[in-house]
């Protein structure tokens, strides 16, 4: 039974470790060059030869992430409970939401450094634009959904609107959330590095235009692994923060788990 | 839509199917392409050529993994590619001289290299911009740390000038013809007039080294298709522009005529036949680049390029 | 706390559920409904508590029209509605939080009062379906509004422990006085706890008989057995037969 | 009343129009230049203009969307299903659906191409891996967070897990499916659009590219009002569907609505 | 169908449930079990569905070991547990679909007979707790199984609605003699229904007294007055009384 807990919680490790190893056979095998894809050993060891050079890159991508994570994430979740408590303008919000979600950020781009110049701002816009939208349409969703038999009993009891939020509603819609929040830390990454097309100092994305243009294809992966570690590790951030929040969900109700 | 290939007259092999990827979205640079396709230069040297738009993908790994046959390239490009082992090599340089500069807005009053000083520099970030900017402002005796460099990403120039940027590198032959088109006076401080190292060919067609050793005729064949079709838009520029224009209907007329017109003469330029490259200008840019440090390996100016396949 | 019904309409669609339904409660009375499955009980407590409005008719809390306005009973519905989040102490002070602060240790005692003292700290999915009932009751006793309004509270119970249920609400109700509108199918129990009892009809439900019961309080362990408590079992009975 | 409710259906339209007309005014009295941001006057007689040329455009993007949406929820739906049924593989491929979100497009377009060609199948590809997130992360929480009260009587009363999931999981997850595809809708446009940057002979990325190659502001612009519209009719169309499927859900449950 | 559950023991964490529980329900035979709030008999039932497992002790239907095995029994849980997406109609021929052909008449027609045959079409959020209580049961009455698990049936039915509901148990009883065990808190009920009845006693429940019922089928309407009825019901309460 051991190796099978071993297994479960290693699983994913193994996998992409065994993705990892095919992928360096096939590049040998076939004798593709590095400079259309790289072989994992070149990739790593490009890694460790630039990581003092890469690590700013990363800070700074790190920082823009978080930065614009939390502000697109919390904005999505105040403009759902907005829509929520006030359900009349919901209709006609509704689709600037979407529409929101369909605006080039090459058509964008201009105009946000026209207003705002070449400093955050337009970038946090940017990144904040793609986390937005999965956590309000999750969070309406689930805000929406509740049980009518509770909701029922503590409209009787005489709950204020404000209560019926926090007591019933807000409570209810955080599995929901949570999905929201998983899809959007999985955006935020790549939403920061594409907002460092903006224009940027530093950055994974500016390390990656970087290595694409002078051919270091190396590179150009060196990026995309750290991309892609950075939104794993985030999107096991909110997973770990949603089993916190959500404990009572685990708890006694699946008596018939064990038998799965 | 002057897609549809050319049928070759009848009892002839049928054509052979190449492609070629240009290296942006298409323009001025590639009006020759267009009119030997429309014209059947290309048919009548047995080839069906098709005219792929890059996307995002760029024509690079494509050409050297021969995805595609052929592709619209630079010179610093394939400098560099070739310095990390991409065979890449240059069948023709599409424009005799680099016609690229750093423009500016006239009213910031800049004219020459000592004017940079003090003024704010709007790139992509890339080392290749600062060395440019350090051999022009050498020259000129200015320091380049007065200059601040800013990095605008994908901004466009008419956009970045608007805001914190006062000057920006642009290809004369589209942004600055956009800019007369505008009415907007610009000052341009070209590269060719202050570092004959920096007066490299830009665009150029490329192949890879398998191509040419594995189908040499091919590679002859779309050369001398493509030769032909850039004459024609040296001597026909009005008529060049409007097969551009009938092919991508999308892009603006007016600029497609104006851009052409300014460029058509400078397609040849001095050179003594269209496409014409020289072993010193690989080899000047290349020991630009080396003495800069932006150059990470040995770099082969004989094999980079060849005039083989260019009509006499 | 005095509440008056006076001819109340409802219909779901075209259902009609009650049909000019009259009657009240009066400040400190223990009032029962009777009625079966289906007739409208429930619906007439959604009414008193303000969720619906009635399509017809008013109903009156100490002379006041109240029709649709919430708040203002203290109320156990028919299923527990405990927040499968909280735990049950918390559940058991959601009535209080809504508008007061909660007395933790009152809470606490009560739970230890019902048996459920080793539960304070369970979620409902680990209770039993008679355990939640006890939950929601406490939840409705500990609610400070002055009329109560209790749907089917002792359904799943067994006997003995609905007895103690019973005896701890008679407690509560003789020392605070509160008005209380109480639901049961069981006429035994509806004779045991009441002051007076309406019988209502098949739906579309209307008041077809008001009983004054005369039994003293406080009311003896015996009562069932006498043949007066066992007449008013009978004719309730009969009438109620005679409807379904 | 009547007023109410034709404000309430058509409220998204009247600030939608109020929007544009506020642009008109705004960028006639700063005098805005047009390469910068036109009009929404001088964008709709340029739609006028080119509708004849731009309508391919259109079917090309439209067919590519519905196609690679179609495709994507599918896929991202199935893929819920499976690593639902088989909750031991879930674990381990979960991270690599994260992952699949973290491959820039600019890495992956040359990838693709080399090795599937300029066709269409590189191009849904990409729509797919849009489109299939957002399905199925909701579709999995969804089908997890069943009433565990029905879960047991089902499983008391032997039904198999085929029965399980068809009687009792995905009716229970098909809100929270809707939710999803309601995200891929919105997202699904702009894929398309995206995916046309690797390489398409017609379609709006490749008439956007163009006119913002040749400075053709105004083009842009009907370009993403085309994209805007485009992803909107289709967000709505998924909202009608999912009223469709979930009638259940809005009868008889809300007494107190009115109240609201 | 024989049951037969021996020396049965269940935990849930610290709390024991049930320690040491045998008892038997023999072919066709009608067998009730009593017992306190939250004394375990619904996890027993749990345990013969198979939805969990003993921790010790054996399960046997019909001679053959079931711990843990599913789909065996016909079950009508203590919460209604209705699908709200489906009609109760569909909902009632769900218990028949997960092993044969739904009998669509049949279900139409046990609506009928039960009094919701206006409802086939409605879904389950439109019916009071007692109409939701008879679509249980009418789905468990429908499912095919041998051996019949009822939690508390008819326990938020009006009495008169019961008797008929009774009533319709025993005749299908009668008529197929499936084996039924039987939860209810109701004494009369288990005296009124029952071949063997069961008494639990508090958490860790363990049997604390067996009853055969001497009274002959049918039973007549007059039995819950004739003094060997009234005995029973007394000694059953002491016994019940003692525990709680
Ligand atoms: N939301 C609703 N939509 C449609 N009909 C409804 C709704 N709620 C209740 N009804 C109908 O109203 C009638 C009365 O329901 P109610 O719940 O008040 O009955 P009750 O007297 O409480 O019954 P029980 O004793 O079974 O709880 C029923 O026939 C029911 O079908
Ligand atoms: N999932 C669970 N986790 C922890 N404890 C549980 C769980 N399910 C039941 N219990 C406990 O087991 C005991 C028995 O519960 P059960 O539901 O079997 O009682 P019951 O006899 O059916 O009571 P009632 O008559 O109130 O329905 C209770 O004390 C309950 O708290
Ligand atoms: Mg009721
Ligand atoms: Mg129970």
């Amino acid at each position: 039974m051991k190796f099978r807990v071993i297994w479960k919680k290693a699983g994913a490790v193994f996998l992409l470790f065994g993705i990892l190893v095919i992928w360096e056979l096939a590049v040998n095998w076939t004798d593709t060059p590095a400079w259309l894809l790289p072989a994992p050993s070149d990739i790593f060891s490009e890694a460790q030869a630039s990581y003092p050079d890469f690590f700013g890159h990363v800070l700074s991508t790190i920082y823009l992430t978080l930065l614009g994570f939390l502000i697109g994430s919390s904005v999505g979740f105040l403009l759902a409970v907005i829509l929520h408590i006030l359900p009349k303008i919901r209709d006609t919000f509704y689709p600037i939401l979407i529409l929101s979600q369909n605006v080039p950020i090459i058509v964008l781009a201009p105009l946000l450094i026209i207003w705002l110049g070449f400093g955050i701002l337009p970038k946090i816009i940017v990144i904040g634009l793609v986390c937005f939208f999965p956590v309000a349409i999750a969070a309406l969703d689930g805000l929406k959904n509740t049980s009518s038999e509770l909701k029922h009993y503590l409209n009787m009891m005489g709950a204020t609107k404000y209560q019926l939020f926090w007591k019933l509603e807000l409570p209810h819609a955080l599995p929901s959330l949570f999905s929201g929040l998983k899809i959007s830390a999985t955006y935020s990454v790549m939403g920061a590095v594409i907002s460092e097309w903006l224009g940027a100092k530093t950055g994974v994305g500016v390390y990656m235009t970087l290595a694409s243009s002078s051919f270091r294809t190396d590179r150009v992966f060196v990026a995309i692994f750290t991309i892609m570690l950075l939104s794993l590790l985030f999107f096991f951030v909110i997973v770990i923060v949603e089993r916190i929040f959500t404990k009572w969900h685990t708890k006694g109700v699946d008596k018939s788990e064990s038998k799965h | 839509s002057g897609e549809e290939p050319k049928q070759s007259d009848e009892g002839k092999e049928p054509l052979k199917k190449v492609s070629v990827v240009l290296d942006w979205t298409p323009n001025t640079n590639h009006t020759g392409l267009y009119v030997a396709k429309e014209k059947g230069y290309f048919a009548e040297q047995g080839l069906d050529v098709e005219i792929v738009k890059p996307g995002e993908a760029g024509a690079d790994q494509l050409v050297a993994s021969q995805k595609a046959d052929f592709g619209v390239s630079y010179q610093e490009g394939i400098t560099q590619a070739r310095v990390q082992g991409v065979p890449l090599v240059s069948l023709a340089a599409v424009i005799q001289h680099n016609t690229s500069g750093f423009a500016s807005p006239a009213s910031k009053n800049i004219k020459t290299p000592k004017d940079f000083e003090g003024k704010v520099y709007g790139g992509w970030g890339s080392p290749v911009e600062k060395a440019v900017l350090l051999s022009l402002m050498k020259v000129d005796k200015a320091d380049i740390n007065k200059t601040e460099i800013v990095n605008t990403g994908d901004t466009d120039f008419f956009t970045s000038v608007k805001r914190d940027i006062d000057f920006a590198w642009i290809y004369y032959a589209w942004t600055g013809v956009e800019a007369e088109l505008r009415g907007e006076k610009l000052n341009m401080v070209y590269l060719t007039d202050y570092s004959k190292k920096l007066d490299y060919y830009t665009p150029v067609l490329a192949t890879s080294e398998k191509m040419i050793e594995k189908d040499p005729e091919t590679v002859k064949a779309f050369t001398h298709g493509a030769s032909k079709g850039y004459q024609f838009a040296i001597e026909h520029p009005d008529d060049a522009a409007d097969i551009l224009i009938k092919a991508e209907p999308d892009l603006d007329k007016e600029l497609v005529k104006k851009s052409q017109q300014w460029l058509a003469p400078k397609y040849q330029d001095d050179a003594k036949r269209w496409g014409e490259q020289k072993l010193e200008v690989w080899e000047n840019y290349a020991s630009w680049m080396d003495e800069n440090e932006l150059l990470e390996g040995k770099f082969e100016a004989e094999k980079a390029f060849t005039n083989k396949f260019i009509p006499e | 706390m005095k509440v008056s019904i006076d001819g109340v309409y409802k219909s779901f669609g075209h259902t009609e559920v009650l049909k000019d339904v009259s009657l009240s409660v009066n400040e400190g009375e223990f009032v029962t409904l009777l009625g079966p499955s289906g007739s409208g009980k429930s619906t007439l407590f959604h009414l008193i508590g303000g969720l619906m409005t009635p399509d017809k008719g008013s109903i009156f809390l100490n002379g006041e029209q109240v029709n649709g306005k919430r708040g203002l009973i203290s109320y156990m519905p028919q299923q527990p509605s405990l927040l499968p989040w909280r735990t049950v102490l918390d559940n058991v002070l959601l009535g209080q939080e809504l508008s007061q602060k909660p007395e933790i240790e009152k809470g606490k005692d009560w739970l230890r009062k019902v048996g459920l003292g080793d539960y304070e700290n369970s979620y409902p999915s680990e209770l039993s379906g008679g355990m939640k009932q006890r939950v929601a009751f406490i939840r409705a006793l500990l609610s400070p509004q002055n009329l109560m309004c209790l749907d089917e509270p002792f359904s799943a119970l067994d006997e003995l422990t609905r007895l103690e249920m019973q005896r701890w609400l008679l407690s509560i109700w003789e020392e605070h006085r509160r008005s209380i509108l109480f639901v049961t199918h069981s006429i035994e129990e509806a004779l045991l706890l009441s002051d007076r009892i309406y019988i209502l009809s098949q739906r579309p439900a209307a008041v077809i008989e008001e009983i004054n019961v005369p039994f003293s309080r406080p009311r003896k362990e015996a009562l069932p057995f006498t043949d007066q408590f066992v007449a008013y079992k009978r004719h309730i009975y009969d009438v109620l037969k005679h409807e379904v």
